[in-house]
């Protein structure tokens, strides 16, 4: 299944270094989280995306900067992905006023709009319409950037998936909706919320194309995505990408993960989407399994020192707390 | 000076904005050939065309998220909700998005939209057609919302809310549509938080929001010929809320009625009330403050019962009095 | 495209003179009502369902009594066919207490719970999910009935259509879709709101089937939706059936119909669904045109008793408007 | 007597009825094995089975009017919403159709469901899942809406909001489920309607609500020890309101703190304030009502921001002093 390394038009093979070590700072991110989290250091509540690393990074390859993205509840490897500092992330989670929200939206709403990340969304199906809208701006104001709306399985049922994606039709607008299917809503099996095999398909209900790749094959996510951001910036309307993955860890912290079994697990991991890469990588030769561990290295140490950073960044004091409300 | 019907002046705000401003444009069902459900923007979509008077699908969730979407990334949408009952699909992304993301987002971004939608009874659309539910929004950190009585204060007003960089609900009552005042031919602005005195008076004050600032001002022209003088205020914006204007008025009269059409349980009579009774006018008052409001059912569609489930002409005089009999 | 006579199981060659009563019926009482609307005898708004009268009729033909509908703002006909009296209809709408809903309800409101009429709706999109819902007692309760649940191609965008659709097909709820496309919603014509052809390919998004059928073809309506029907009493889950059809007059009586050209009606008015049906049956020896012009006059009187019914009922008590609130 | 948490006890009061009658459900998003976001469904469907406790998609708006279909024909389903903010989906289906349909139908039809939901700020859940919207829903005719603050009241009035023939919204407190009190193991009702005082006092009397009943209390009793002696009523219902036992007490102590988390501005305390203002308790006033409520801001993610937002038991301490300082 995967195309290994024929690599969309957009993306050159000098950059498939930075795109892997994205997928390590992702990784170590939400690990470094998880751990802060079980320990109480972080409060409030998280949804990591361990295993689904390929889809973020591989969607967001193709994209230019212009380009922009909505994100979900999951959204730390999309904002990693779309060149998100982990300082920033770090100290956000930490709640600290050099964090990318200054302490105030925390994991759930992490955004950076200049860099074109319209944001994280607490609201599951929260982004398909502000995209849509975003997508307008670009069209009306003839800017040519496309917009990626990342979302999930669950999220495929809400209603605002079905308005939004009407609209973006009937208005050909530029957007591409990328479905993270890792299999699972909070608990609910997308087998048992879904009377069909392929959320792509619903592209039928819009008359937009609907494709299927391999989530956890980051060149698969890249050139899928790839075609549908060509249509999209060709004024061709929008499309659905369905990058099928598996989330390794519960939906938040405290998930027993009774609705499913521990064999499903072990089998997905023998897919790891980071692992998949390298091997690609090693075997045609971009890198040498040396340099892809320095990479990693490089990573670890990179979300080491934001959790310092963080540590060290100021507490917002409470006159905080009324400002940024109006513009 | 020239009169214009409050209807007309909305839609002369909005046509002199759009000429100013590129940003500015209008997206809503049936606004274009058809002229929106009351008609406010007929002929528009001849002089701006189907791109900037958007006909959109019934998609209350799609619009208003596009909305947010598009003010998020530079453009300033004036969305129309054709009955403000239907609030209902669109609360999401006006209460949990546009609302929000300013704050949540650490004071980045910004959303420059109007949500304008005609409020209240009286034309027997009967329950799901006639309600009255800006208290929901106003009780919203991070929107604005305004309740123009007159032409006058519509065109005024609405320059303003399309100039604000944040959302705001811009509420027209149908009953007001048809009402005519003197209004200025060129573009002027009225400010959000500034109450208008509509009556001078000196022995209560009401305070009257939409249509009841017009049953107001009848009530007082009933009264006067009994030499009873009242005040009537308008506070315009219940978001800001001018509470000076009114605490003023109070101690200058020692009484204060509150009427809306809204329910008057948990509507935002209470809100007025209670600051009032906060506020040093307390010491001023020679009798209790008085709320008027919609009766606790739905809107009934038989007229008779649809007049009687609002405050009427009758029942303003008859609370005005009984808060004069307390002396 | 006709079917003729090739009845569907559920329906008797002997009942079919009370079917065509049904449709004059339903264009008589419309007819009343357009008429006392334009003279303002009526308060309110209405849906007229002129032109439409072959799908409601035939979807609720193949239905047993113990069936249940879902209905619409653009609702008489589904209430006539449904077997309500035109009496109690008129009288609603004239808001007397001997109407459907003691007056309070009003055109958009009309409901027959103990017929299985469970309501117009003024909200569209609201019935989708109640219809499950009441399939969903059905098949919890084992009551063996199936529910009809009337929509618009217009409601078809609305995100309640997206998730009443996928619950009912993941639970396989005995309920049948049926979709009255009459080409436009308000305004909006289907063409520009949709980017299909076909509303019921829709059915593509839910793994259910979707069939399209002449609309105005009250044998062709019966056939599709009787197959529906038939599945859903056998457990196997909801349908969307798709009537294709037209409506003859305005949205509403305020609407110069701008966004159509007249060509278009007078080109759907040769397919009359009244006439079409006469035609069939005279044909097929059902009845002679005389019986037919029988069964056209007493529909005629019917209809306008229904009118001295109505004048001559009482108005409700301003008791009334405290009544029935809570049960 | 046998001690359980507010969550336990929500649990048991379902689980009773559920043994009791066949025609009480529970739907909701991932309360089955999951046993749902805060654990409250726990074990349910290992006694119930997927029938009744039926995992929904993540589909706010389904659900919520499958609950209302199901309730008219004769189930009595109780809803789970997994976070209260998401009230904003399922909005349409409560506060158009649920509230409206027996009044908009002349009393026929009635509307048995409860929908649960947890509401509140102190978990660190930020903007989108941290409100208290009580005081929409109170706004609404024909919604009933109870709001338990110990696990006792949480038990009964659940019970009694089952039992109701209308529908319901009950509010869980997030930060009340680990609270525990004495609970009766066998069923029992608790009259929605019918305020209760957790402390008795003859100084002030605070009418709380929720999570802030416990922060009063603990204020009465750091006020007790300066000889403040608090009354503090807890009015576990909004609709209906049990004023009678407010004015009483206010007639009492000739003062009265309103205090609810839900943001001052348009919240519920100004209701209760005014109704107290309206009555015959005003003449026994001693010093103007105070409220205390939220800050007109989202909910921040930051701790110590995030408590900064809501009245803690410091602010009800001092506002009581307020009150009697001006003695
Ligand atoms: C409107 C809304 N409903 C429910 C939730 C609670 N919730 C948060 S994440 C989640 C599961 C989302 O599933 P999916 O879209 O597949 O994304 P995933 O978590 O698998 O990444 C749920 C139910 C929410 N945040 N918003
Ligand atoms: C939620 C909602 N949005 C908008 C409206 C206003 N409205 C009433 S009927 C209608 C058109 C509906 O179109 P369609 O579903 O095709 O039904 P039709 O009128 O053609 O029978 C609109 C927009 C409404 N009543 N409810
Ligand atoms: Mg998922
Ligand atoms: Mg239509």
């Amino acid at each position: 299944m995967t195309q290994k390394l024929k690599l969309p038009p957009q993306v050159k093979e000098t950059e498939l270094r930075e795109l892997y070590k994205q997928m390590w700072l992702i990784r170590f991110f939400e690990e470094k989280v998880d751990e802060f989290f079980a320990k109480g250091m972080i409060h409030g509540t998280t949804h990591l995306s361990v295993g689904q690393e390929a889809s973020a990074v591989g969607a967001i390859a193709v994209l230019e900067d212009k380009d922009k993205i909505t994100s979900t509840h999951r959204g730390h490897g999309h904002c990693i992905a779309k060149g998100a500092t982990v300082n920033g992330m770090m100290a956000e989670l930490f709640g600290r006023t050099t964090g990318y929200c200054k302490g105030k939206g925390g994991s759930m709403h992490i955004a950076d709009v200049d860099k074109g990340n319209l944001g994280a969304n607490g609201i599951v199906g929260g982004g398909f319409a502000i995209a849509a809208g975003a997508a307008l701006t670009s069209q009306m104001k003839k800017e040519g950037y496309v917009v990626l709306c990342f979302f999930g399985d669950g999220a495929s049922n809400e209603g605002s998936f079905h308005e939004a994606l009407n609209l973006a039709s009937i208005w050909k607008l530029p957007v591409i909706f990328i479905c993270e299917n890792n299999q699972y809503g909070m608990s609910g099996p997308v087998k048992e919320m879904i009377n069909i095999e392929d959320i792509a398909d619903r592209a039928a209900s819009y008359g937009i194309p609907g494709k299927v790749v391999d989530g956890n094959d980051v060149f698969d996510t890249m050139n899928g995505v790839s075609e549908a951001v060509e249509r999209a910036r060709n004024g061709e309307g929008p499309s659905i990408i369905e990058a099928k993955t598996y989330r390794s860890k519960g939906h938040s912290k405290s998930d027993a993960k009774k609705y499913r079994t521990r064999e499903e697990e072990k089998e997905w991991l023998l897919r790891d989407p980071i692992k998949l890469m390298a091997e690609v990588m090693i075997e045609e030769g971009i890198f040498t399994q040396q340099e892809a561990d320095q990479i990693k290295a490089d990573a670890k140490k990179e979300v080491e020192e934001s959790v310092e950073f963080a540590k060290n960044s100021p507490e917002p004091t409470l006159d905080a707390l009324m400002e940024d409300i109006y513009a | 000076m020239r009169e214009l019907t409050y209807l007309e002046a909305v839609r002369e705000a909005m046509s002199q904005e759009m000429r100013e401003n590129e940003d500015v444009f209008i997206l809503g069902e049936d606004i274009g050939v058809y002229g929106g459900a009351f008609g406010v923007t007929r002929g528009m979509i001849e002089e701006f065309g189907p791109e900037r008077i958007r006909n959109t699908p019934i998609s209350e969730a799609a619009i208003s998220g596009t909305a947010v979407g598009a003010a998020l990334t530079g453009m300033r949408p004036i969305l129309e909700l054709q009955f403000s009952d239907f609030m209902t699909i669109a609360m999401d992304n006006m209460v949990n998005q546009a609302a929000k993301i300013r704050y949540m987002y650490g004071g980045k971004g910004k959303v420059p939209m109007v949500l304008r939608t005609p409020a209240g009874s009286g034309t027997g659309a009967a329950a799901q057609h006639s309600q009255s539910l800006e208290a929901w929004m106003a009780h919203i950190p991070g929107l604005k919302v305004v309740q123009p009585s007159t032409a006058y204060d519509a065109k005024g007003l609405l320059k303003a809310a399309i100039d604000d960089d944040n959302p705001v609900i811009f509420y027209e009552h149908k009953l007001c549509y048809r009402t005519k005042s003197d209004v200025p031919e060129e573009a002027y602005s009225i400010p959000l938080g500034k109450a208008d005195i509509k009556k001078e008076g000196t022995d209560v004050t009401i305070v009257a929001t939409a249509i009841m600032v017009h049953k107001s001002l009848e009530a007082a022209e009933e009264l006067e010929k009994e030499g009873i003088h009242v005040e009537v205020i308008d506070p315009r914006t219940l978001v800001p809320l001018d509470i000076e204007t009114i605490v003023q008025s109070v101690k200058k009269t020692g009484r204060l009625v509150v009427v809306h059409e809204a329910v008057k349980r948990g509507g935002f009579g209470g809100e007025i009330a209670s600051l009032i009774a906060e506020s040093e006018a307390f010491d001023y008052l020679d009798a209790p403050i008085k709320r008027l409001g919609g009766k606790a059912v739905p809107i009934p569609y038989n007229p008779e019962l649809e007049k009687a489930a609002v405050p009427g002409v009758s029942d303003i005089v008859t609370a005005v009095k009984e808060t004069l009999n307390r002396l």
